[in-house]
């Protein structure tokens, strides 16, 4: 199937004929101004549709939310004794999500183990997760530029990798052009406002691919990274010079388009209550707070150890070696005392890595 | 002697008394400052050595002060860093002994939002490949691209209405501090938002923590912040705030937040400067400040022997009218 | 849990305008709410049996009544579901008859705040916790604050219970105002016969240990364990040694100190015992007089003394004493009654105060029991009296009425009479104030039998004429103005709390009112207990009052201790504050701000923590509202409870 | 005293009361049969100064359309310093609610004794008329957050 073509004066229309069949959602500039702060919102005609910067979140909540309903209860008393009534929410809509770039849709890739019974450790199957995940569309807008936290490469991706997209676009002067991926893409893109791409059209966009790769510096070797963090799990100078300056916020996880830890908890008013789930994040305190009031992870080094030594050792010795990261940078370039999960993996590893962009003169 | 090299020279001299010194060493890019925790003597060889320099010194160290209480270290402050290092004291959360504060003339640091909002439309501030400060003004790179920024634009605003460019104590200070400036704190961030109808300024709240993702940089960020591992945010026994995605519990997290800090935070602003969604969040504690400052005439982090006004009372209150109603 | 409520009709009082029958059946509806009923009189017999019956049959853990305010029957609904086996804290009230039916018309709207009220309460309920009652040690001695009459009576009323007394006067004896009275109405009985024996009782009871000429200087501790630190002033004689023989009044060469205890009526020696019948009965000095101690040259007490006990180098001391309860017995202080200026207070010698012409009328005043003005020592004939001086005047600041003074005015009146039978009183009054037993009959006979004459009215002004006052007034009940030429006149002056009693307050961590009167616990039904656990009041501290009415309460005072004390161990009110060591970070926010002094720091395990001392909460909750993590939480107040009733009422 | 209309629809009024001064003055008012608007409920603490300053947010932003929170008169508190912290605690807070979109009539709060039965029904009457005036708060009420804690249609039976 050849490629598709949307202007930027059509583009609206496209994603407003698209919101017949799905809930669309799309990077849009909630701020005051111009430089307002980019997020994923529902798409809106009138919204303040934004690709020149990148989202400051990841696009996960729109599979995985930030807190779901998994079951309604309602209490009461029935002969005397108390009775209990239960109500599974109904299946979400399905959605498609315009405009993500590449390091979020595969962040994905890095959810799908865990929760489709596909792991390696039990084959538990998280329906809430699959309902959404199996009838959401990813269109992956391709980066025409790069960050200086943006390491994509290191870890097997790129600015206009496909993996985890079910559409390509790249953005031209003029308008987008849409690659199918997947087989899901297809319902995207079978719109008449779509007109088919040119062979200029798509030589633009492999140009555009290239120059975007070509920014970024040469990957260091990562793969040392399972044994080497392992061996630096007891070495607590080291963990102690990395995590000093870390507040023990929730930042990094939460923007994080492959962190998937989550928290149930009950939220009752009166007879009526839900059961829901929410993001949780191994880097609060509360996440390994055991009934007892013990806490296992004590303080700040050991929460920041196990979030990169569960990115670059735990999961990958457990998924065939695969990083549990997708080099978006955003904990990087959130992170309110600039920790650099970059330069703690290659201190780990005993290597220097290159990080940032080629032209990039570091202080 | 430049300012930098002084305090190197101060640190060095401090070092052997204390566990570390902790100031500000290189950060992810040209922009970006980060905290650094000098041990050794080699450690001090990267103080403040960034491109923006003391301009780019924006962390408040103070924050890393309660954790680190029963060892003795040593802390690089900006004079606004300092009132939160006294706030601190006067709470009796560390102890003056344990503190060696180091402090230089302040002459304002980098805010990175407005940098990033000074870019031309559609740039951002990771786009920045190199910076260097020349005079008054803030040249970067974007790749090829060189823009200048006038460092007045970019400087936070914590600093145009700055009482304490230097230490309000110090231990050690860096060259010579400069004389406290005559200004008057107009809380014209406030005045913007009341200039909206009530109506607006709910909306606008509502739209504004609609962003938020719970992470709480913001409480981690605050220097102030008592609590940290056991806040309520968290907490099932008190049950303040659902752990649902509700802007209402996430603006309600805010004004606990705020309440827990009436009557005792210095404005340093790390909580917003922290919030990646670019939340205002330091305009409720503002707020606060400025009902605080009327009825009681207290500026928090100014008097180490101060008592917070709402963990004390006077019998006949001369600003409070509590019969005007009724 | 299984919640049962019930509902209360109070005869027609809630029922005629609250559908009682809709709030039963709305409440089956509630969170965990098994049983729902109505009850005609839920605190009848019947209707309490009925509650005891529904725990017992329908296995309720958990009571919610509706019917009239927790501050009647609260007390009684714990006891009956205690009765039926329920812990008695898992109960909770909704107040539908004060909040509800007596306020409101509309019987739709009063229905829907009584549903309301009932689902707040079930909210509350359903986090209520079992609450047991903690048993801590109790020292069973008692700390009498004040040697008047009250204090007197409190301490000799505990040691005779079986009681350790420690007891504490600021003068050189105890005593108290009454000591310097002549006669006592309405018997007119010698103020000192009757007083007297019960001072030496004080001072021979040997479960008594009197501190006169001391103060407290701190207490910490809580009910059964208060620590008191007493600080002896120096008196420059070792009172171990003094015999109280006098010799040394006698010799002293400083004559012209003033008589304290004489109310300035007569001058006395920089050494001194105040009056005959002191206990202690011990020589003092006032350092400001003596010639050796104001720097001079004399030590002629020390020369005279037979048992060298004067010490000129003496200091004040501290002592401290372990008790288990505090009466507050500290009386009154005249008010300044100079403020009359209209009247020549405090210019003109013949105008003195009834305090005063008591130490006239006394036989071990400074005249013998005979009547002299102080100006020339001449009797006189034409005595005035004006009461309401500094009493029921707010142009003063004293709105209240005294209490006393038409009582002594008569009495001063007769007095008079007998000292002087050719003499005239004249009584200004505004009105007479006489309920008590004998009383308004003893003013009859002072006006019908003594002949003195009472004229409704205030003076307006007194002015010397010669060695007259006139004294310009108006009699109200004629309408015409009053002139008369007075040889003394004897201003009835009113009381006022003593000065240091807010002072003294802080340290027992009482209240006191904007006047300085201790506040009793409740006006009616606690009148010598007070909001801090295990200190009670006597006298007048609490209020102005007559003798009997002192002594009555210096009675019941003991009376509370003795009971308080009377077990080795106190139970204490379980719903405190109790802090969750898990929480807890330490900050000492709640430390600084607990009223009573109820939360201290421990130390558990190199962390920093807050604690509250159970005995000594008296649950306000200020603390639970300070800390910032939640970690202290006052029982059956916590903040999940207080956010429960808040969304209960919002989700409706 | 301003009266209100019998057709208004009631409005959601919280009051906090200390225990030993407005409660006590509240049944007193309803002792003596002074009748006021229903729109209020009262949630009874010991003392003024156990009132979190988040309760009254807390209320406002549940649903309440006004909080009323009253104590003893200073000086008269029965636990001698809770309505001093009170006061300052509440007066400050007052500063909070008109920067968020709040009407900062929509809380008082004040001092009734155990005494003041008709100081009460005048404080209930005037503040319900006030909050009348404002009209219903529709702060979060409407949000859709809430509908997590509505069991929906089609209830099963576990």
């Amino acid at each position: 199937m050849s490629n598709k073509f949307i202007s930027h004066e059509k583009l609206r229309d496209w994603l407003e004929d698209l919101s017949a069949r799905f809930e669309v959602w799309a990077p849009v500039n909630t701020g005051q101004d111009a430089k307002g702060v980019v997020v994923y919102r529902p798409f809106v005609r009138d919204g303040a549709l934004e690709f020149a910067r990148k989202p400051v979140e990841s696009a996960k909540h729109t599979v995985f939310p930030r807190s779901e309903t998994l079951v309604n209860f309602k209490t009461g008393a029935k002969d005397g004794k108390p009775a209990l009534e239960l109500h599974v929410p109904e299946d979400p809509p399905a959605r498609a999500v315009f405009g993500l770039p590449s390091c979020d849709a595969r962040g994905f890739q890095i959810f799908d183990p865990v929760y489709n019974g596909s792991g390696t450790q039990g084959l538990a199957r998280d329906n809430y997760y699959l309902r959404r995940r199996n009838a959401t569309v990813l269109i992956v807008k391709a980066c025409s530029k790069v960050l200086n936290t943006c390491f994509c490469n290191w870890v097997g991706g790129g600015p206009a990798c496909t993996e985890g997209a079910d559409v390509l676009a790249t953005e031209l002067p003029d308008g987008f052009i849409l690659a199918q991926v997947t087989a899901r893409g297809e319902a995207a893109l079978g719109s008449a406002l779509l007109a088919p791409a040119s062979d200029s059209q798509e030589k633009q966009a492999r140009k555009l691919h290239e120059e975007a790769g070509a920014a970024l510096c040469a990957p260091p070797d990562l793969s040392a990274s399972v044994s080497a963090l392992r061996g630096k799990f007891d070495d607590s100078a080291f963990w102690e010079a990395e995590a000093s300056k870390c507040l023990s916020c929730g930042a990094c996880t939460y923007l994080c388009p492959t962190c998937y830890c989550f928290n149930i908890t009950d939220e009752a008013r009166g007879v009526l209550g839900a059961r829901i789930r929410s993001w949780d994040a191994c880097m609060l305190p509360l996440f390994t707070m055991e009934a007892s009031g013990h806490n296992p992870r004590t303080g700040k080094i050991q929460r920041l150890r196990n979030r990169i030594g569960h990115k670059f050792s735990y999961y990958p010795s457990l998924h065939n070696g695969r990083i549990a990261c997708c080099g978006c940078g955003r904990c990087i370039k959130s992170c309110p005392s600039s920790v650099d999960i970059r330069r703690i993996v290659t201190d780990a590893i005993g290597i220097t890595g290159t990080a940032g962009l080629k032209e990039q003169k570091n202080g | 002697m430049a300012i930098h090299e002084q305090l190197k020279k101060i640190i060095l001299d401090t070092l052997p008394g204390v566990e570390c010194v902790i100031g500000w060493g290189p950060g992810q890019d040209a922009l970006h400052g980060s905290p650094v925790f000098m041990r050794k003597p080699e450690d001090v060889d990267s103080f403040m050595d960034t491109p923006l320099g003391a301009f780019g010194a924006v962390n408040n160290l103070a924050l890393f002060l309660p954790e680190l209480s029963g060892k003795k270290v040593g802390v690089v402050v900006k004079g606004c860093d300092s009132r939160s290092i006294v706030q601190l004291v006067a709470e009796k959360l560390i102890k003056r002994e344990e503190v060696v504060i180091i402090g230089f003339p302040c002459e304002g640091a980098a805010d990175l939002t407005k940098i990033e909002k000074a870019l031309p439309e559609g740039r951002e501030a990771g786009e920045v490949t190199g910076a260097a400060i020349v005079g008054e003004t803030l040249k970067l790179s974007l790749g090829s691209e060189e823009i200048s920024l006038g460092l007045a634009d970019i400087k936070a605003d914590k600093c145009t209405r700055c009482k304490t460019p230097g230490a309000v104590i110090s231990d050690a200070f860096a060259g010579i501090a400069g004389k406290a400036p005559e200004v008057r704190d107009e809380y014209a961030d406030l005045a913007a938002l009341e200039a909206m109808s009530l109506d607006e300024r709910f909306k606008f709240w509502e739209r504004e923590m609609s962003r938020c993702i719970r992470c709480y940089a913001c409480r981690n960020a605050c220097p102030l912040c008592v609590c940290r591992d056991h806040c309520v945010a968290g907490s099932r026994s008190p049950h303040w705030i659902t752990q649902t995605d509700s802007t209402r519990d996430k603006l309600m997290f805010q004004i606990i937040h705020a309440t827990h800090l009436a009557g005792r935070c210095t404005g340093c602003g790390e909580c917003q400067r922290a919030c990646p969604a670019g939340i205002p969040v330091l305009l409720l504690k503002r707020t606060f400040n400025r009902g605080v400052a009327e009825i009681f005439g207290y500026d928090a982090g100014m008097d180490t022997e101060a008592t917070p006004p709402l963990l004390t009372f006077q019998v006949e209150e001369a600003h409070i009218k509590e019969r005007e109603w009724q | 849990m299984k919640i049962g409520v019930f509902i209360c009709h109070c005869g027609s009082n809630i029922a005629a305008t609250v559908d009682v029958l809709k709030v039963v059946e709305s409440a089956k509806s509630m969170p965990e709410v098994v049983y729902a009923v109505n009850s005609m009189y839920t605190c009848s017999e019947p209707g309490q049996q009925a509650i005891e019956e529904a725990i017992k049959e329908r296995g309720l853990t958990g009571v919610v009544v509706a019917s009239c305010t927790p501050r009647m029957h609260e007390p009684t609904f714990r006891r009956t579901v205690e009765r039926a086996g329920l812990n008695r804290y898992m109960f909770e009230m909704a107040n539908i008859r004060e909040h509800v039916s007596w306020v409101g018309k509309d019987k739709a709207a009063n229905t829907a705040k009584a549903v309301d009220l009932v689902r707040m309460a079930v909210e509350k309920l359903r986090l209520d916790k079992v609450l047991i009652p903690k048993f801590i040690p109790a020292t069973r001695k008692v700390l009498v604050i004040g040697g008047g009459v009250a204090g007197i009576q409190a301490a000799l009323d505990c040691a005779e219970g079986g009681m350790d007394v420690v007891m504490v006067e600021s003068e050189p004896s105890i005593g108290g105002k009454m000591s310097k009275l002549d006669k006592t109405f309405p018997t007119v009985d010698c103020s000192s016969c009757v007083l007297g024996p019960r001072m030496v009782d004080v001072a021979q009871n040997e479960r008594i240990e009197l501190h006169a000429y001391s103060e407290i200087a701190s207490i910490s501790g809580y009910v059964g364990n208060f620590d008191v630190t007493i600080r002896k002033k120096a008196t420059y004689v070792d009172w171990d040694k003094c015999t109280g023989c006098g010799l040394c009044t006698e010799k002293c060469p400083s004559k012209k100190s003033y008589d304290r205890f004489n109310e300035g009526m007569g001058e006395t020696t920089a050494i001194n015992i105040p009056f005959p019948q002191a206990i202690p009965k011990k020589a003092t000095i006032t350092a400001a007089s003596c010639r050796l101690l104001s720097g001079g040259k004399c030590g002629v007490c020390a020369k005279i003394c037979t048992s060298q006990a004067v010490d000129y180098t003496q200091k004040d001391r501290e002592i401290t004493v372990k008790v288990g309860a505090v009466v507050a017995a500290t009386g009154y202080d005249l008010m300044d009654w100079t403020v009359y200026g209209e009247y020549g207070a405090g210019r003109y010698p013949d105008v003195i105060t009834s305090l005063q012409y008591e130490r006239l009328l006394s036989a071990s005043g400074p005249t013998g029991g005979h009547i002299r003005r102080p100006s020339d020592g001449r009797e006189p004939k034409e005595v005035v009296f004006i009461q309401c001086v500094g009493s029921r005047d707010p142009s003063v600041g004293r709105p209240y009425c005294s209490g006393f003074c038409c009582m002594y005015t008569a009495k001063q009146a007769i007095l008079t009479k007998d000292h002087i039978p050719d003499s005239r009183s004249y009584v200004f009054y505004m009105d007479i104030r006489s309920p008590g037993k004998g009383y308004d009959e003893f003013t009859r006979r002072a006006q019908e039998e003594y002949k003195a004459q009472y004229i409704r009215g205030r003076v307006s002004t007194v002015y010397p004429k010669g060695d007259k006052l006139v004294v310009k007034g108006v009699d109200t009940l004629v309408g015409e103005q009053v002139e008369l030429e007075a040889d003394l006149v004897v201003l009835a002056v009113g009381g006022e709390a003593s000065q240091n009693a807010p002072k003294l307050a802080e340290k027992l961590r009482i209240s006191y009112d904007g006047y300085g009167f201790f506040m009793e616990g409740h006006p009616k039904l606690k009148p010598v207990e007070t909001n801090t656990a295990g200190v009670y009041l006597a006298g007048s501290c609490q209020g102005l009052k007559d003798i009997p009415s002192s002594v009555a309460q210096g009675s019941a005072a003991a009376a509370k201790v003795l009971g308080l004390l009377s077990k080795d161990k106190l139970e204490s009110d379980p719903q405190t504050a109790g802090v969750d060591v898990k929480r807890c970070v330490g900050c000492r926010k709640c430390i600084n701000v607990c009223p009573f002094g109820a939360i201290r720091e421990v130390d558990m395990r190199g962390q920093i923590k807050a604690e509250v001392i159970e005995a000594v909460c008296q649950g306000c909750g200020l603390c639970t509202a300070t800390c910032p993590q939640g970690a202290v939480q006052l029982s059956h107040f916590t903040d999940n409870q207080v956010l429960a009733e808040v969304e209960a009422l919002c989700q409706s | 005293m301003p009266e209100l209309t019998e057709n208004t629809k009631e409005l959601r009024i919280v009051g906090f009361l200390c225990n030993w001064c407005s409660y006590g003055g509240a049944d007193t008012a309803g002792v003596g049969r002074f009748i006021q608007p229903t729109d209020l409920r009262i949630i009874r603490l010991p003392c003024s100064g156990r009132v979190n300053p988040l309760f009254i947010i807390k209320a406002l932003m549940s649903g309440a359309d006004g909080v009323l929170v009253s104590g003893c008169h200073p000086r008269d508190c029965h636990y001698a310093e809770g309505n001093f912290y009170a006061r300052r605690r509440l007066e400050v807070f007052k500063h909070l609610l008109p920067v968020l979109g709040i009407d900062r009539r929509r809380f008082e709060y004040t001092w009734v004794s155990a005494s003041e039965g008709p100081r009460w029904q005048k404080v209930v009457t005037d503040f319900t008329a006030q909050i009348h005036a404002l009209g219903p708060a529709k702060f979060f009420a409407d949000a859709p957050e809430l509908d997590f804690l509505k069991a929906g249609e089609g209830v099963m039976q576990p």
